[in-house]
């Protein structure tokens, strides 16, 4: 699959003299994949994403979007990258829903008739037509997410740039945004890359995840599966694995070894599956 | 000043005053604040005074608050009738009355307009770069009102607050408006990240204006002729001042009439006194 | 009220008018001048601060009328030209409220701005003088920067309203004009109009006299709220960010 | 045991007319106990806390903290309870860490040498004795919430509360705040009340859990084993269920009926010894 971003040995000075450098594996997203950047917070998630969108400037190592150095020419690309950052209250800066969720077509000089259809559209889309003129302070924080998350969508990226989508919200709310986030991947191709420290949604939505540790190494990258094999990594990184996966490692303790599996459903089918099977040996003997 | 509350109320309500479109209320704005402006009769100035009243009334919205937080710059007035006081009542009841009305007549448009709609109104009359900066205000606004909310919380939570001790609750404010600050500064710096990640062009607001005209906007709009040709006949043509006792007793009167009106009928008494 | 908000219908149309005239000349300067600095990275700054005056304002630090402004804060933070801005950005909103007259925004600006222009001048021009370095001088300095800026700001608006050269009776009343008018035609008239003009000048000279009493009587509580509350600002600031306070001026 | 929080029927109305209304069980916390207040965002749990702490009045119903009606005379009660509300950032008020934690201890006009004792001895609780003198605006998210929390712990108050601490901590910090709290509540025996929406913590911390839904209404209240044996009330409630809750849940649709257990470790006791003694048997046999 066609290569969207890829960063090798970026290196970041901030003001105050911390060092950040990605070390290690170098980290791609591919067209229609969904990438997880998990990590604890300050391992530099949000500014390997500020790097992506061209407003920090490396100062040693590449950085390619869409084939392109987004420092210097991010206006070549930003129409086919959608962002949604971290506090999404703060994304919002347009008066009201409409103005915000047209924001960028509108700067980017779209025609008049064509903002309207996109901007119905997406609004359509994600089932909040009925904010259309509300204000943004009068919006609940699901809803926020969602205008943030329409302002993001309406010029049909390619590629989804999600800082920590899921904090402050509720479970249910985040349950939603996953389903969602998981709709538009399917239906449009749109890549998502998503950083969070909510581990456990992370098997709800991620293709591949990529481990970051405290000073921006980048450790490891697998499947959810994968990653979530490796226990001992994850605490080594101050990353505590989801409750699933740490059920089976318990299990293996006491000698129990089954396939791991990381949503609820199956995991009962294996446990019990387990069961079952020992039972019916107790029968059949 | 509770800007939350006015804010609510503009974007709340529904009254036929909210519905009218917001070009049509700045015309009403910039028609009653002129026929302020140039009279110099005191009876008319009451009678425009009471008109406007009774428009506020009509907004459906607490009327003992709009009035009050439309009477805020009488105490300013009060103080230049005072300094140039020279035995004549009558001039410095001019002087507060004008006041009064300006301020009363922007205070029910901002009562029954959200902001962006005004701003959006005054764009074609200011620097892009300014109405821009309006909207930006406008919503950092809200955030930092929050934020406030949450400070002075904390404040009073940890005893940052007492009745009486101004010397300890001036330096832990001036703490606060720091804090402000230096979040202000934040959020500041993350605005920008958005608008360049955005593609920020210099175009920030209000595009979707719908330029329909309901019926609302005719009455208004025939109100504002009324109360300004009058206050220019009686402005212009001295033999017309004596009509304008007829004007104080008409507005008068259907101020009254009004206001019974919405006693029984819309908001019942206790919403009249003072809804909060 | 560490400043006086002109309220409509006490200033003549001219003054307000020039006072229109003024203030957009400057802020057309202003915005040239931004411009030049990058709009996008100046724009939320000037949004943020503004907004937080506003913040300031609905603040009852102690109640009755008085609020601070924080107009010098603004511009020690945001420089002169920003802080020009912010002001006209928060006279305009306010005035909205009914805080402060709609007709008279410009005039009000040109007051507030000059406070938060020479505030930013003398507060930069006093920490060079005295090396000032420590949270503490800083504090105050910014809060003698603040008393000096509103005795100017109210010098000013004293002077406004002085320029105005008449006592608001005879602008606002139609009569007096009509009286002198009338008188034009006859000589003993005439005299009576010489007369009305005279005692129009003593009131007039005595009116602005009462009225800048007043003021500074008024005023002052305020001034010293207001440099108390900026002084402290600044030195909260310069203890926690202290790149914030001397940032290249814009 | 010595009742500290009653709340019975209250009632509150918003300014833009919205009700909340407390209605079904009162709402209790006694001397020593660790109480969750659970619900989705929106459901008032912050209103409600807000009337315990006097800021705001209800219009109906009572309300007694340490005997006494908050809204009256919080002053009475201040020191003995300890605050951490939402957004830990505005909270922390003062210029450097020791001056905020000191921050209520000047307040209530304490000695000089008392401040710097006590305000010595929680830093050296908390374990952030060397960020005394660091300006918080530079702390990271996990250690400004202990400052917050030194802050609200300086008076040693019999009651703490804490309103969605968990908001934007990274899992790690989440753990380490729950051990501390839980230390704290048994060494200084110091009540804790806690609003979350986050579920996965409330088996770790909670002796009583009341579950809130929106509107106001206090729909249950138990130990956390018998509220999320109730799975069916918390999704009507829009609160997730923990996922071993939901483990055990899809286990019995196959048929397999275990005791609940809420935490990994008894969790995969109690499934090994299932299918250890389902093995045992086949050996036997």
């Amino acid at each position: 699959m066609e290569e969207l971003v890829r960063v090798s040995g970026l290196k970041y000075t901030y003001p105050d003299g911390t060092v950040l450098h990605f070390r290690g594996i170098d980290f791609v997203v591919r067209r229609g994949e969904k990438v997880v950047l998990l990590g604890p917070n300050g391992s530099g998630k949000s500014t390997l994403i500020f790097h992506l969108l061209g407003l920090l400037k490396a100062s040693q190592g590449t950085i390619r979007v869409f084939g392109v150095d987004p420092a210097r020419d991010y206006t070549k690309i930003r129409e086919r990258i959608g962002v949604l950052i971290q506090n999404v209250e703060e994304q919002i800066i347009a008066p009201t829903v409409w103005d915000d969720v047209s924001f960028s077509l509108r700067n980017y000089g779209y025609r008049k008739d064509d903002i309207e259809r996109m901007v119905e559209e997406v609004l359509e889309k994600l089932d909040i037509k009925h904010l259309k003129d509300k204000v943004p302070h009068y919006l609940s924080g699901g809803e926020k997410t969602k205008v943030g998350l329409a302002g993001a969508l309406v010029t049909k990226p390619e590629l989804l740039i999600l800082d920590e989508p899921f904090e402050g919200l509720d479970p249910v709310c985040r349950t939603d945004l996953i389903h969602l986030l998981n709709r538009i991947n399917r239906e449009n191709g749109t890549a998502i890359l998503l950083s969070t420290h909510n581990i456990d949604t992370v098997p709800l939505i991620a293709d591949t995840v990529y481990i970051m540790a405290a000073g921006g190494e980048i450790v490891t990258k697998g499947s959810p599966k994968e990653i979530f094999a490796q226990l001992d990594l994850l605490s080594r990184n101050h990353i505590e694995p989801p409750v699933l996966g740490s059920l089976f490692f318990e299990l293996k303790k006491y000698g129990v070894e089954l396939d791991i599996s990381l949503t609820v459903e199956e995991a009962a089918k294996v446990i019990a599956d387990e069961i079952m099977t020992s039972r019916k040996k107790t029968l059949h003997l | 000043m509770d800007i939350g509350i006015i804010d609510y109320l503009a974007n709340s309500g529904r009254s036929f005053f909210h519905r009218a479109s917001p070009a049509c209320k700045m015309v009403f704005v910039l028609l009653f604040v002129l026929s302020i402006m140039i009279t110099g009769d005191l009876v008319v100035l009451i009678s425009i005074y009471i008109t406007l009243l009774t428009l506020s009334l009509l907004t459906d919205l607490p009327f003992l608050r709009v009035v009050s937080i439309a009477s805020y710059p009488a105490i300013f007035a009060v103080l230049f009738a005072i300094a140039s006081w020279n035995g004549d009542p009558i001039r410095s009841a001019v002087i507060v009355f004008k006041a009064l009305g300006a301020a009363l007549t922007m205070v029910i448009l901002i009562l029954t307009t959200p902001y962006h709609r005004i701003f959006s109104c005054i764009r074609p009359f200011l620097p892009q770069v300014i109405v821009d900066g309006l909207f930006l205000t406008y919503r950092a606004l809200f955030i930092l009102l929050e934020l406030m909310d949450n400070f002075i919380r904390a404040l009073k939570i940890r005893g940052g607050l007492s009745p009486r001790s101004y010397r300890k609750n001036l330096r832990n404010f001036a703490q606060g408006i720091g804090l402000l600050l230096v979040r202000g500064f934040d959020l500041a710096e993350r605005f920008y990240c958005v608008m360049r990640v955005r593609g920020y062009s210099g175009r920030l607001g209000n595009e979707l204006i719908e330029r329909k005209f309901i019926w609302s906007d005719i009455f208004i709009f025939i109100i504002t002729l009324c109360v300004c040709s009058l206050s220019f006949v009686v402005r212009f043509r001295d033999d017309f001042n004596r009509f304008s006792l007829y004007f104080l007793y008409f507005s008068l009167f259907v101020f009254v009439v009004s206001g019974f009106y919405h006693i029984g009928k819309v908001l019942g008494v206790r919403g009249v006194l003072w809804k909060s | 009220m560490s400043h006086i908000h002109i309220p409509d219908g006490v200033l003549p149309f001219w003054l307000v008018l020039l006072g229109w005239i003024a203030t957009m000349g400057f802020l057309l300067f202003c915005i040239k001048r931004v411009k030049s600095y990058g709009l996008e990275h100046k724009l939320p700054l000037i949004g943020v601060i503004s907004a937080l005056m506003i913040v300031g304002m609905t603040l009852e630090i102690v109640p009755i009328a008085y609020h601070v402004n924080l107009s010098v804060v603004a511009g020690i933070l945001l420089g002169p030209i920003l802080g020009f801005i912010s002001v006209f950005i928060v006279n305009l909103i306010i005035a909205m409220f009914g805080h402060g007259g709609i007709t008279v925004v410009g005039l009000n600006t040109l007051v507030i701005g000059v406070e938060a222009v020479f505030g930013f001048y003398l507060f930069r021009f006093l920490c060079y003088l005295f090396k000032t370095n420590k949270a503490l001088s800083i504090s105050f300095t910014a809060a003698i920067s603040t008393v000096f800026s509103l005795i100017i700001s109210t010098s000013f608006m004293i002077g406004i309203v002085y320029v105005s050269k008449k006592d608001p009776f005879e602008i606002l009343s139609v009569y007096s004009h009509k009286e002198i008018h009338d008188g034009e035609s006859d000589q003993k008239e005439s005299k009576t109009k010489s007369e009305v003009l005279s005692d129009g000048k003593r009131m007039e000279k005595m009116s602005i006299l009462n009225f800048a009493k007043t003021v500074l009587v008024i005023g002052f509580p305020g001034w010293v709220l207001e440099s108390t509350i900026s002084g402290l600002v600044i030195g909260y600031i310069f203890r926690v960010r202290p790149d914030l306070v001397f940032t290249r001026a814009t």
